[in-house]
């Protein structure tokens, strides 16, 4: 096909210390990269992939509990970190398109900030799961209980099973999520050391890059994360 | 059914063992014909789409009528007859124990008559299980929390192995027993043996005894739904949903009376979650189910008589 | 061509650029990767044979007498798991795929060879972990891992070996997500995709089932370990759950991971079969669509493993019809390498041995498939001994016998020694005899009715002559397996020096040196011929040897 | 692969977008749509992902038509994980 790359043994291209020995131009070496960070997002869509699968098989039972279980989550605090996780990747875009330019000061702002955001984002959720352990709604824990009713059907109270899988769900998978934010922050930490060497410039910045499509796939997940988790059946 | 499955494996056999000795024959021909000889080098051939294409098509319509006939075996061996003699039954580590409708209990050993449909309706109380009896070529994984269901027809008097065939842990290999299938003259006798209470009567004082009764009553001013003739019938719930009166909805609907509201009622009822045994689920639904067999009336009288008890 | 030279007069080669055990393990060479990998999977096939040498010992009566119940359950289990996770699934593409990847197309080494080198220690660590599962008590919830009875039942070392093999599968991801980018982006100039030895097409359609699957079984085997741990409930009946769902997520991964297995070793017999016929593969399109085939309807045909489990009829009815979709192409390999051999110059060294056996006992494993596709079958024959004796002739009669095929005609490239061919072939018959002696007999016994995973079957001593057959037929079968470990160390100090080429076969790798050197390729290998170019290469040396 | 360099107005538009698409799905979800409250949970989610991929992680501007079959074909197996599994959970009451 017509990706087949076009390798000379070039030598002066050697002379590049960022190209490693075994490509033959910077192109394929960049390409390699790119290819193999997407392919590992594959990966990851797999891996939250059953998850959702699980989700989705239980909210199809268990709509109702799913509903009243979902609500007593705070709206606020989910909300809110949607938009801080946004932001974040405003903020990564920022800082990939500063190495592209060469403003590399700026890259280093843009990845502090993102790196902010991101603990800001951490932040938000222990404190909704602090909550979640003050109020019992703890699955596995001796004296888990969620009070309250099926949406819209105030005789019929939530069933305590059910509502356990529903925060079962809620913490493998904002646990999970919350797990790849925490790498993220490891990540751009490295990141914004390295640029503040100032290695990263418009002709080489593939790992800034290839770290930014990370950060926008977790932040991809929260998208979905957010509206079925929290937004379950909320209309009176 | 042991002979129609027996029917589809020996086709299965006789076509696979077609199958492998025209490439067992081809692949030796070849490796003695073409082996290397002096004076005669490889004739290069790329392929031929059309033996490829042969060879693609024809096996795949043999592999349709495996489907086909695979197929309607199962659907066979999945739907119980109407009418099936009913054995209740729940497997626990390392154990089988049955309750047949005339209240015999058994553990490991299950009695059947000869020549009589029998449906085993299956719960676990721990892990999985599997319900095996090679020489009437059924097999059900038992699951805990639901039925399943499985059926067969012994057609000779005998002792036949039944086994567990799903892991279950540490004696999973002890967790075997026997099917001893009788004449029915001998059933009976067996039958006649215990002075059993017959299993829908145990339900039937479970069902006063918990008080079941007080909402669900014969008549239409009841606080639950009248239970009698439900069984097997499509029910409307509340929300729009029409399902099937089987035995896992009526075992849902004592467990979890939340999940499937019928229209028109309240969701009122108590969860008997981890208040029943198995055992007297399983009572309490092969009662909820006679009450279906017989007419509404006699339902009716069942449960009056029953309102007696305090 | 300036082939570098050593103090001591010797060429110099990737096996003595460096000494000293540093070199191997800070090495990012995708060859001594390989051997590092060889060395893994060769320790964990001789543990997880030991167990299974156990296990048949133990089933030589009917009675439960060699070992405790709970110890059987932990020897059958823990030789699924190693063998599964730690020696199938790595095995082909690790080593030879590892090495002979990037020689097939002509590069210097893998995209990323430090992500290879991470992957080699991600599947040490889990194999450690499994070790230390092992020596800590071991573990017993079948290698599948069936909830309720892992999560709730069972006091071993559950969380351990789920570790195990949750940390493997990300060596398995990596190694695939290495070789797709590998493919698509190193290729020399002119190696088109038409004209990839059937070998590389093998693992890239092997890279993409083992990217797409291994996250989906991590994440199950991870809420096992959470549902243990924290007694979260995903799939908790108790609850409300449903322990068929974990069965689902499982075989997602578990199903298609039999084409982890077989598909790298149906591209080893293809090179070795044309090798060997001296021909052009017949129809090497097909074959390689067959191959990418098999990999993206395996994912379609994953519930035929539950037909008696409780799913719905007509999902059975819809798995059951996919699962005989996948037999098609899984025909058309068998009836091309056959029509290969047509006409061709056969010769009978052992890789070839190994390619016959693999194509007997692989129809064989395929064809039984059929049987347990068939639903009304299946019901009877699932859990029993004919599943066991259905797998292991696609696993073993299959993956195992290519994986010694490769080995045999990639050894001299490898280590630079010829094997010794006499030996060579007296293994291979071993293997072969002692395969189906061990496993024919288990399809009876299934047929008959012994459920598999039995301890004890004083119940029913009927099956006691097919499973004294079955034992019998292992202990030929291990010392067909120990032959050429021992042939193979031998050889390396005592083996003929090999020549650059010895069967004389197509393929760039026989182009270089054996041993290769570190980067493979002088100058940048520019490729002008087709695979398998028999063709040429005959009418350049009329009669070889 | 992106030599491509996107304006800083065009980030700040995807970024306001998404704000607005944060806000909607919040607001639609207390309103009763019946059936459709998921299908537009689920449709705005997707719009949101969709600019991501395409402005945020450039795939808009790829030169090769393989990133986006990298994507697709793990959409597709997900899917397929999804639709085969409900092919057995939405059809177990049948009868």
């Amino acid at each position: 096909m017509h990706n087949s790359p076009i390798a000379t043994a070039n030598h002066e291209a050697h002379e590049n210390p960022a190209l490693l020995h075994h490509f033959a131009t910077e192109e394929q070496q960049k390409n390699a990269a790119s290819l193999g960070m997407w392919i590992f997002l594959v990966t990851e869509i797999m891996f939250f992939g059953g998850m959702f699968c699980a989700y989705l098989v239980y909210r199809y039972w268990y709509f109702g509990d799913f509903g009243t279980a979902s609500s007593s989550l705070d709206l606020t605090l989910g909300t809110v970190n949607t938009v801080v996780l946004i932001c974040s990747s405003l903020t990564v875009a920022m800082a990939v398109r500063c190495a592209q330019v060469g403003k590399q000061k700026a890259i280093v702002v843009y990845l502090l900030l993102t790196i902010v955001l991101g603990l800001a984002f951490l932040g938000i959720k222990a404190i909704e799961y602090k909550q979640k352990f003050d109020e019992n709604h703890v699955p596995g824990l001796a004296g888990f209980h969620l009070e309250g009713h099926i949406p819209r059907h105030p005789d019929i109270p939530v069933n305590q099973q059910h509502a356990q899988i529903y925060f079962s769900l809620y913490f493998a998978m904002t646990g999970m999520h919350a797990l790849h934010m925490i790498i993220g922050v490891g990540l751009f930490t490295y990141l914004a050391y390295k640029a503040s060497k100032g290695v990263y410039r418009p002709g080489y910045y593939t790992p800034l890059e290839n770290g930014g499509l990370y950060w926008h796939f977790v932040d991809i997940v929260w998208i979905y994360l957010f509206p079925l988790l929290y937004l379950i059946d909320r209309h009176p | 059914m042991a002979n129609n499955v027996d029917a589809l494996y020996i086709f299965l056999l006789v076509v696979s063992a077609l199958m492998s000795l025209a490439i067992f024959t081809m692949v030796v021909f070849f490796a003695v014909r073409y082996r290397k000889q002096a004076g005669r080098s490889a004739e290069q051939i790329d392929g031929s789409h059309a033996l490829e294409i042969t060879w693609s098509v024809i096996p795949f319509c043999v592999f349709m009528v495996f489907f086909g006939w695979g197929a309607a075996l199962y659907f066979k061996e999945r739907k119980p007859p109407e009418n099936s003699a009913e054995v209740y039954t729940v497997a626990k580590q390392w154990m089988w124990k049955f309750e047949h409708m005339e209240g015999q209990r058994e553990i490991n050993e299950l009695h059947v008559p000869v020549g009589r449909d029998v449906k085993m309706i299956m719960t676990s109380q721990d892990v999985i299980h599997s319900f095996f009896v090679p020489a009437f070529r059924i097999k059900q994984d038992v699951l805990p929390g639901r039925y399943t269901v499985a059926w067969f027809h012994a057609t000779k008097p005998g002792t036949y192995h039944l086994f567990c065939a799903e892991y279950c842990g540490t004696l999973h290999s002890g967790m075997v027993g026997s099917v001893v299938v009788m004449e029915p003259k001998d059933y009976q006798a067996w039958l006649g043996g215990g002075g059993n209470q017959p299993l829908a009567v145990t339900g039937q004082r479970l069902f006063s005894e918990l008080g079941c009764v007080t909402c669900h009553r014969s008549d239409t001013q009841g606080r639950g739904p009248n239970l009698a003739g439900l069984f097997s019938k499509p029910v409307l719930l509340e929300d729009g949903r029409t399902v099937a009166a089987d035995e896992n909805y009526l075992r849902e609907s004592i467990l979890t009376p939340a999940a499937k509201i019928v229209s028109g009622f309240k969701p009122i009822m108590p969860t008997f979650q981890g208040q029943i045994s198995d055992e007297q689920l399983n009572a309490l639904v092969a009662y909820v189910k006679s009450l279906g067999q017989q007419s509404d009336a006699t339902g009716g009288r069942g449960i009056a008589a029953a309102t007696s008890q305090p | 061509m300036a082939t570098a030279v050593l103090e001591t007069g010797e060429r110099e080669t990737y096996l003595n650029k460096e000494y000293g055990i540093k070199s191997w393990l800070l090495t990012v060479d995708h060859k001594r990767i390989a051997l590092l990998y060889l060395m893994g999977i060769t320790f964990f096939f001789f543990i997880g044979g030991f167990f299974a040498l156990l296990i048949r010992l133990e089933l030589l009566t009917p009675a439960g007498d060699l070992v405790q119940a709970d110890t059987y359950n932990k020897l059958f289990t823990m030789h699924g798991q190693v063998m599964i996770f730690f020696f199938l699934i790595p095995a082909v593409p690790a080593v030879l795929g590892n090495f002979l990847i990037p020689i097939m197309i002509g590069a210097k080494d893998l995209a990323f060879p430090r992500i290879n080198l991470l992957s080699w220690y991600i599947y040490i660590i889990g194999g450690m972990l499994m070790l230390y599962t092992i020596l800590n008590g071991g573990v017993d919830t079948g290698w599948t891992f069936y909830v309720p009875l892992s999560t709730e039942f069972l006091k071993t070392q559950v969380v351990t070996a789920a570790l195990a093999v949750f940390i493997s599968g990300f060596s398995s991801i990596l190694t695939g997500l290495n070789f797709i980018v590998t493919i698509h982006r190193m290729r020399a100039p002119g190696m088109t995709w038409n004209r990839l030895p059937l070998f590389v097409w093998a693992h890239y359609a092997t890279s993409i089932i083992q990217v797409l699957g291994t996250p989906v079984v991590a994440i199950a085997i991870a809420l096992v370990a959470l549902e243990r741990v924290f007694h979260l409930g995903i799939f908790n009946p108790s609850l409300g759950g449903d322990p068929l769902l974990f069965q689902h997520l499982f075989w997602f991964y578990s199903h298609p991971a039999v084409y982890i297995m077989i598909l790298p070793g149906m591209g080893i017999i293809s090179e070795i079969v044309c090798c060997f016929s001296r021909k052009r593969i017949f129809g090497y399109k097909a074959m390689a669509l067959a191959l990418v085939g098999i990999a993206v309807v395996g994912f379609l045909v994953w519930a035929h493993h539950m037909f008696v489990a409780g799913i719905s009829l007509y999902a059975a009815l819809i798995f059951s019809i996919l699962s005989y979709f996948v037999a098609v192409p899984s025909a058309i390999k068998v009836f091309n390498w056959t029509s290969t051999m047509y006409k061709g110059s056969i010769t009978y060294q052992t890789p070839m041995l190994y390619a016959f056996g693999f194509i007997g006992l692989f129809t064989m494993g395929g064809l039984t498939g059929l049987f347990l596709a068939a639903l009304g079958v299946d019901v009877h024959v699932t859990d029993t001994y004919f599943v066991v004796a259905h797998f292991h002739y696609i696993m073993v009669g299959g993956m195992v016998m290519a994986y010694l095929g490769g080995m045999h005609f990639w050894w001299p490239k490898i280590s630079g020694r010829m094997y010794p061919e006499g030996w060579g072939r007296l293994a291979a018959l071993l293997v072969f005899a002692g395969f189906n002696l061990t496993f024919f007999p288990q399809f009876i016994l299934g047929y008959l009715g012994m459920p598999r995973r039995y301890w004890d079957y004083s119940h029913s001593p009927e099956f006691q002559i097919l499973n004294v057959l079955s034992t019998a037929g292992a202990t030929i079968l291990a010392v067909g397996y120990l032959l050429p470990m021992v042939y193979f160390l031998w050889s390396m100090r005592y083996g003929k020096p090999a020549p650059d080429n010895p069967w004389n076969a197509a393929g760039l790798e026989w182009t270089i040196p054996s041993p290769p050197s570190t980067f493979n390729f002088d100058e940048q290998p520019v490729v002008t011929w087709e695979a398998y170019n028999y063709d040429e290469i005959e009418k350049e040396v009329p009669v070889a040897q | 692969m992106s030599e491509h360099i996107s304006p800083v107005k065009l980030y700040v538009t995807i970024w306001l977008a998404l704000l607005v698409g944060t806000g909607l799905t919040v607001y639609a979800a207390t309103v009763d749509l019946g059936a459709f409250n998921p299908i537009v949970a689920l449709a705005i989610a997707t719009t949101k992902a969709v600019l991501v991929v395409l402005f945020f992680m450039h795939v808009k501007y790829a030169h090769e038509r393989l990133t986006k079959m990298v994507i697709v074909t793990a959409i597709f197996f997900f899917l397929i994980l999804l639709g085969l599994s409900m092919a057995d959970y939405g059809t177990r009451l049948w009868t």
